[in-house]
């Protein structure tokens, strides 16, 4: 027996539950000017969170993926992206897209079920939340692909979960990947469970990252609630990409602080300790702890964060709800660039069915 | 005998036909100790034991594909799909192999497999949770496809899906899931598979539907009924195959005949039902076919979903057309 | 002007295509060196160059999904899927993104995207080279299923399937493929989609059919016209969105329909266009609209294909029914 | 960084071009009663093969997937597995499925275009031949699961292509085998060719065996031209899996001699001096001459295999061709256990349309 390849995944953390460095941090990482302003996105977006699972249990939003726990992972990959990158991502990825510039009105919209929240304002080439798992796989490798042909120094980033790593398309996107040498990051959240699935229960392999080795290039695990782990693990890897060197999967080990979505009861699955132990590990403690070490954070930055931060969601939730619904022609008239004749009829029979008369 | 909704008639039809079946095996996503995210198979997993109640990864084509490996060789796997929007992974699999398998060999491998998934619109939904494709898997040779539209539909038909020696396509109206409740005796009975039931009989006009539409299409009949008009109403039930003939003689009786389904209305099943009336019931027509179901447009999200569905007054509407039609 | 049949005026097509707009890429198995397994694609890595001629893995969801992706960044990727046996892997990505993509962003991003595939049985191929399934995608709001039946059609089909800035499934008449030659002209002049094209005036039945059935279609016509019969020859070409206008003009005039097509009968385009008829032609029908098509089967293996396959003799003998019909 | 975990990927080989054995070769495979099943099981492939490309060219047979060159891997696959053990084959396993049982006969019938030829009067579990790539995959984990089930002592074997391990299906079927823990063996023609992709551009993976990884178990991978190294590595997978060990992948590293089918020309993409290259590995020739080092084969030997080969191949010809086609009622009578009432009309309407009358 001859030893053909080898392959190892590595693990990164630079910060501890408590906050304290476990390793020395990269200068340029190190400094509060590169931690705030992710501080203050996880911020924003666990306001966001929390506001959003207030409004679907009275009634003024429909089902809610919260993200509560995972925001270091949205704000460091979406920071670290360039505008003109293209984010593809799934349904919990709320603080990327912040970053990317998608409005909290937008993500209200969306998730009390309009159409209109997917027409981002900011981000014109990001693409909408895909609830398929997994199948926004294929449209990043896609969109990597134009890009490559097209010889532009962007790079596109695929988020998806720890259950979108049993799919197909995940892999199938891997390896296309891997072989064409893509402008591509692809970045599971594993955040423990897919609904009532542990890890454990959805793939045999020790890591997720190694299944980057199946499409031929390298895998990273990240602590996923260090948020400065997930930036130098996102720098590196956009870097990578952006400059020819192909593809990277970054596994982020995060935990799913809450039920799945506001229709799921994660108590009938998951013991309530387990959940308490994973708030020990909440990536918004250590970073505040962090920049609080490098004497760049007080009491007082807290409080005017928190009152920014409401005051934002509060507009937002405003203006969400000052948004009459569409028409209903509304479902025909993007339906195609230019309406078929043969929808014609329908549209108008939808017009006089949903009038009054 | 206490009474059931419909979710629950479902999940009394799986421990019925595990207790009575040891082959019987139930498997999907969440469907263990989540009890599926609709809790059809809710204590399932305590009764009958983690080998014969599957949590699977998350991945429809391979909860497909598995199956007919397990239904190859002599299993009976009931899989769950948990939402009809998913269930497209698993089409390969379905039309390759699931409605192959026995004709391919002649006999000698069969595929009895149910794969269950809940469907349709109305209950507020994120995208892709509202879908009505039925008619996708109708085409399909081989397939069977079986739409229960009340608790105790939903238990003799799921039994008599499991029992059958084919594959079975099993879509669950979850708006109706817990509308209402019915005694369902728990006594192992199974309902025919491929005919029609007339659920209320009539001489002016035969309305036709079937899944979560049995009730607006019900109402629909009550408030004609106040207006002197008979209308029979026809539960589809089995839309593969289907039974056409139950449809044609009631046509022939009523001579009018309205279908009524959510689904998109080109090439639905509507269709299919319309093209046989139009071929084999022609002379008996009174009036043109009218189907009332959803538009050929994506399902809205929540917001809108409702401009989309099919509701009482539409059907309203289109009986009366059709019975002022000269 | 080279006389082409209708494999060769795909690859002209093709060319113009990617000749015309840079942004137009090919992609899918084998169509590189080899060009396509059919000699679709043959030329254009050599024209074109590897960078918008691309050999992907095997793997055809991979291939619907990654062509989304390169359509929202403003490519106009045309993929080619083996045979349409193999097109299943794409349902999903088809329905749930693709047909979506532009509705969902309300405009934001498009799909510009043509995915071709062979289709259609009578080659003597192994299993899944002969499939007609054309009714599944006619059914998913959102897409467009055209299907030429000649070279001059599939040159401007094409075309105008590449230029549409929304999905397009192409579906090929593979037994056709080289069945005549035409001088198409390669002027870069695109076919409407979404109307039917009228083969042939008559006065007392209306065929409807698509694909390679339109040959046989036409045969049937001659002999018809031996007899005295004037058909009027109708072929949909798009499917979808269907262009049931000119078949309910058609049928007025002639007041018989008959409909041809080679897919399973039950749930296939052959009963939405019945449907339409029974609808909105109801008072022009002399008599019942009839379908000549393939069974409610799997298609059999080559030996036994022939006994699947609608032909002449079928079609005759059911306009003989339809003429003869009191 | 910390290093988490580590994979690597072996290679066996005992049997070079040659014949010359590479490294000792474990006692009970060394002997010539080990090694001669499978060179006469290689043989008769051989000669089917060559009848069934003669056949078609002479419009009596359908499209045909020659497995010229590649009959190492199936001999050895089908010797080590057990009669009650399942193979879940792909179009191009004739050896495996001649040493399950199925008969000559039934494999022309079924390149003839004939659903009899997989109603195999042998195997009766074994599955018939899967077109569509990697499909069969999820089959063969479904038959494992429901081995495990029963608490059985069988195993089985899929077999694809290298083509194969580009597909959703495929992976979706690794990841549930090694997190489920099956009694399966995945066997990977590695042919370099899937029609006219070479395997370069299939995947960046270095080797297909590292494939495994992501489904969290062993992958290996041998020299498919080496009967020895085939039956070593299938000996140990179908143990592991049969003392509940899990599954294995096999990569059998082997060359497509022949077009891919009949209907391919393989001179369109492919140089002549690679095929004429590969010739040269072709485990015919290395097999015969390490039976003949052994002082267990001589010219005898081989003429009596040919004639014996050809006599059989050309008796399953003549019952194939004896054999009339079935009537039109066939393609009704297999599809459901019992022809729906709604079917009987069709039925009869394809009787009467295909009758003369
Ligand atoms: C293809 C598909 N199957 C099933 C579902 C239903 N579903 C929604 S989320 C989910 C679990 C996803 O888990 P994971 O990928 O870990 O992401 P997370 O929700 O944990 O962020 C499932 C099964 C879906 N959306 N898509
Ligand atoms: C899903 C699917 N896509 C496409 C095809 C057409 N096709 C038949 S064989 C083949 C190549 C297979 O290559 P590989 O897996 O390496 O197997 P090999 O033929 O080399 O044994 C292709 C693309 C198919 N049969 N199934
Ligand atoms: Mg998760
Ligand atoms: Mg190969």
């Amino acid at each position: 027996m001859t030893r053909i390849a080898e392959f190892a995944v590595e693990y990164i953390q630079f910060l501890d539950p408590a906050g304290k460095p476990t390793q020395d941090i990269p200068p340029h990482l190190a400094e509060a000017e590169a931690i705030t302003p992710m501080y203050r996105l996880m911020a924003l977006t666990r306001t966001f969170d929390a506001k959003a699972i207030a409004l679907q249990r009275t009634g003024q939003l429909g089902t809610y993926a919260s993200s509560l726990g995972q925001e270091a992972i949205g704000a460091a990959v979406g920071l670290a992206m360039r505008q003109d990158d293209v984010l593809v991502p799934s349904y919990r990825e709320q603080a990327a897209q912040f970053a990317r510039g998608v409005t909290l009105e937008e993500l209200f919209l969306y998730w009390s079920g309009d159409e209109r929240g997917s027409r981002y304002s900011g981000p014109q080439f990001d693409f909408p939340i895909s609830i398929p798992i997994a199948t926004q796989s294929c449209h990043a490798v896609g969109a990597a692909a134009a890009i490559k042909l097209r010889g532009e120094p962007r790079v596109v980033v695929e988020g998806c979960g720890d259950g979108a790593t049993s799919k197909g398309d995940f892999y199938e996107s891997l390896n296309l990947a891997g072989v064409w040498h893509l402008p591509v990051v692809f970045v599971v959240s594993n955040n423990q469970w897919a609904i009532s699935v542990p890890r454990s229960r959805q793939s045999g392999a020790k890591t997720l990252a190694q299944k980057a080795f199946a499409g031929g290039f390298e895998g990273v695990q990240v602590d996923g609630n260090d948020p400065v782990a997930v930036r130098f693990a996102m720098d590196n890897a956009l870097e990578r990409a952006r400059s020819g060197g192909g593809p990277t999967l970054v596994e982020a080990v995060t935990y799913r602080l809450q039920d799945h979505t506001t229709a799921d009861d994660a108590s009938r699955y998951r013991d309530a300790e387990e959940v308490e132990t994973a708030k020990q590990s909440d990536p918004m403690i250590r970073t505040r702890r962090y920049l609080e070490s490098l004497q760049a954070w007080g009491d007082e930055d807290e409080a005017a964060l928190k009152e920014e931060c409401g005051r934002r969601v509060q507009e937002a939730v405003e203006a969400y709800l000052a948004t009459p619904p569409e028409p209903p022609e509304a479902m025909f008239d993007s339906l195609y660039a230019e309406l078929p004749g043969a929808l014609t009829g329908q549209r108008a029979e939808a017009i006089k069915e949903n009038s009054d008369g | 005998m206490a009474e059931v909704n419909l979710v629950e008639a479902v999940n009394m039809a799986l421990a019925r036909a595990m207790e009575e079946d040891d082959n019987v095996v139930v498997l999907g996503e969440d469907v263990g100790v989540n009890g599926g995210v609709f809790r059809a198979t809710v204590g399932l997993l305590d009764r009958f034991g983690k080998e014969r109640v599957m949590d699977t990864p998350l991945a429809e084509s391979l909860i497909a594909g598995m199956s007919i490996g397990m239904a190859a060789m002599g299993l009976k796997p009931v899989a769950e799909i948990q939402f009809m929007g998913f269930i497209y992974p698993c089409v390969d699999q379905l039309v390759c192999h699931a409605s192959r398998l026995r004709n391919r060999t002649r006999g000698r491998l069969g595929c009895p497999m149910v794969l269950r998934a809940p469907f349709g619109g109305g209950i507020h939904a994120p995208e892709h949770h509202s879908e009505s494709t039925e008619a996708i898997f109708a085409h399909i040779p081989g397939l069977r496809v079986v739409i229960p539209s009340s608790p105790s539909r939903a238990y003799g038909l799921l039994l008599a899906a499991i029992r059958d020696p084919d594959p079975v396509i099993f879509l669950e109206p979850k708006r109706i899931y817990r509308l209402v409740r019915q005694e369902v005796p728990d006594d192992g009975t199974a309902l025919p598979l491929d005919v029609c039931f007339t659920l209320r009989e009539g001489t002016d006009l035969t309305l036709v539907t079937w899944g979560a539409m049995v009730h607006e299409t019900l109402q629909a009949a009550d408030a004609l009924a106040d207006q002197g008009i008979s209308a029979e109403v026809i539960d589809v039930a089995t839309v593969k195959p289907l039974d056409a003939e139950s449809i044609l003689i009631s046509v022939e009786k009523t001579g009018r005949c309205v279908i009524v389904h959510e689904a998109a209305r080109t090439a639905g099943m509507g269709a299919e039902i319309a093209a046989r009336l139009c071929d084999e019931g022609l002379l008996s027509l009174m009036a043109p076919v009218k189907r009332v179901t959803g538009f050929d447009t994506v399902m809205p999200l929540p917001r809108s979903e409702h401009y989309y569905m099919p509701n009482v007054k539409r059907i309203l509407k289109t009986c009366r057309e059709l019975v002022d039609y000269a």
